[in-house]
């Protein structure tokens, strides 16, 4: 399965642009997709937070992904 | 309607979130405003970026603003938030709660300005002479 | 100085207050804005007259700022209170706080609106169709 | 001594009138001129609180009052 996920903040400049095509399992989840960026962008790792949000909602790890869902990255926030 | 949120690319107006929360039941009203400031941790900033997952910067504020009404309720809640470049003194948010007595307003203002930093996503780089940094991003 | 203490006769603006405790080191703003409500206990009230013993309202209020500017360092504060005759809706009171991180200018602005309703010699007396009644003057 | 009082509020009508003029002894206090009102106006009682400001400062009930001072009565306040 392939997704698009989208980036921003220092999220954005870790994967070098706005949005990243992955391929992963079908049975794709939330924590495994984060464990797939932190292998590939080690950058992540070194950040004070990192979740994912699924259709706008912050997903928690064990949340599937399905092919057609809006996937983004969240690294820390600093709204205010 | 007791809730209005806003993401705005132009400056911030107190007096419209004043406006939205005053009613004549309301006997206090309680603002925050939030401003970009010259300086942090020493170091001179000379401008702030902001940037927002536009969607769910909305929904998370709406969430907080919902989560007010609820738990105070007859409460009246404006949230708006600025994006794009700032300069300093420039307003980045005004929060404005208007409730019949004071205590309530204080603490649905200050619960919301803290949620909004913990759950929003918005995200600030500061720009300073010799480089730039994403604020909290890390340790 | 940091510090601007009115009491008016015209009516009070929000702006003015804002825009004294704003400065490029305060990055967070608490406004406290109290106006006259509609009812209270259940009775609809017509308006409110407020009077003040105007040298004392006014060495009271300054006290408070100044509490403020020494309890939190660098502080900026304004506290606008109108006297005389008030509609419903019309702003009795403005209290803004200026300081360069948010917790403080909540503190001092509570602070500020708490101690003014227990020292500054000011009252106002409730007018209601059937009769009028001197505000926290009896048990 | 003849001393001026002041009043605003509440107790302005329950002297009947923003001025009073009492004698007190020579060495009247801050006390003892709150005991000379509540017996000559009972209503003062009732109130929630009742305090006597000195030229324009909140005084105790030791304070002594001299000729040329500014004595206000202060019922219970209600700013804001």
């Amino acid at each position: 399965m392939e997704i698009k996920v989208l980036a921003f903040g220092i999220a954005r400049d870790i994967l070098g642009g706005p949005e990243l095509k992955i391929s992963g399992p079908e049975n794709l989840t939330v924590g495994r997709l984060l464990e797939l960026l932190k292998e590939r962008y080690p950058a992540f790792v070194d950040l004070t937070s990192l979740a994912i949000a699924v259709n706008a909602e912050y997903a928690n790890e064990n949340q599937p992904i399905s092919a057609g869902d809006e996937i983004v990255i969240i690294p820390p926030v600093a709204g205010g | 309607m007791t809730i209005d949120i806003q993401l705005l690319t132009t400056p911030l107006d107190t007096n419209v979130c004043q406006q939205w929360v005053e009613a004549p039941d309301k006997g206090g009203l309680v603002l925050f405003v939030g401003t970009v400031r010259n300086h942090t941790q020493g170091k001179e900033v000379l401008r702030l970026d902001f940037e927002a997952y536009e969607p769910m910067a909305i929904s998370e504020m709406r969430k907080i603003a919902m989560t007010i009404t609820e738990r105070w309720p007859e409460s009246r809640v404006a949230i708006h938030h600025r994006v794009g470049q700032l300069a300093i003194g420039d307003i980045a948010v005004i929060i404005a709660v208007g409730t019949a007595h004071r205590a309530a307003a204080f603490a649905a203002c200050q619960y919301a300005i803290d949620t909004l930093k913990q759950t929003v996503p918005i995200w600030k780089k500061e720009i300073f002479a010799d480089g730039e940094v994403w604020v909290a991003a890390h340790p």
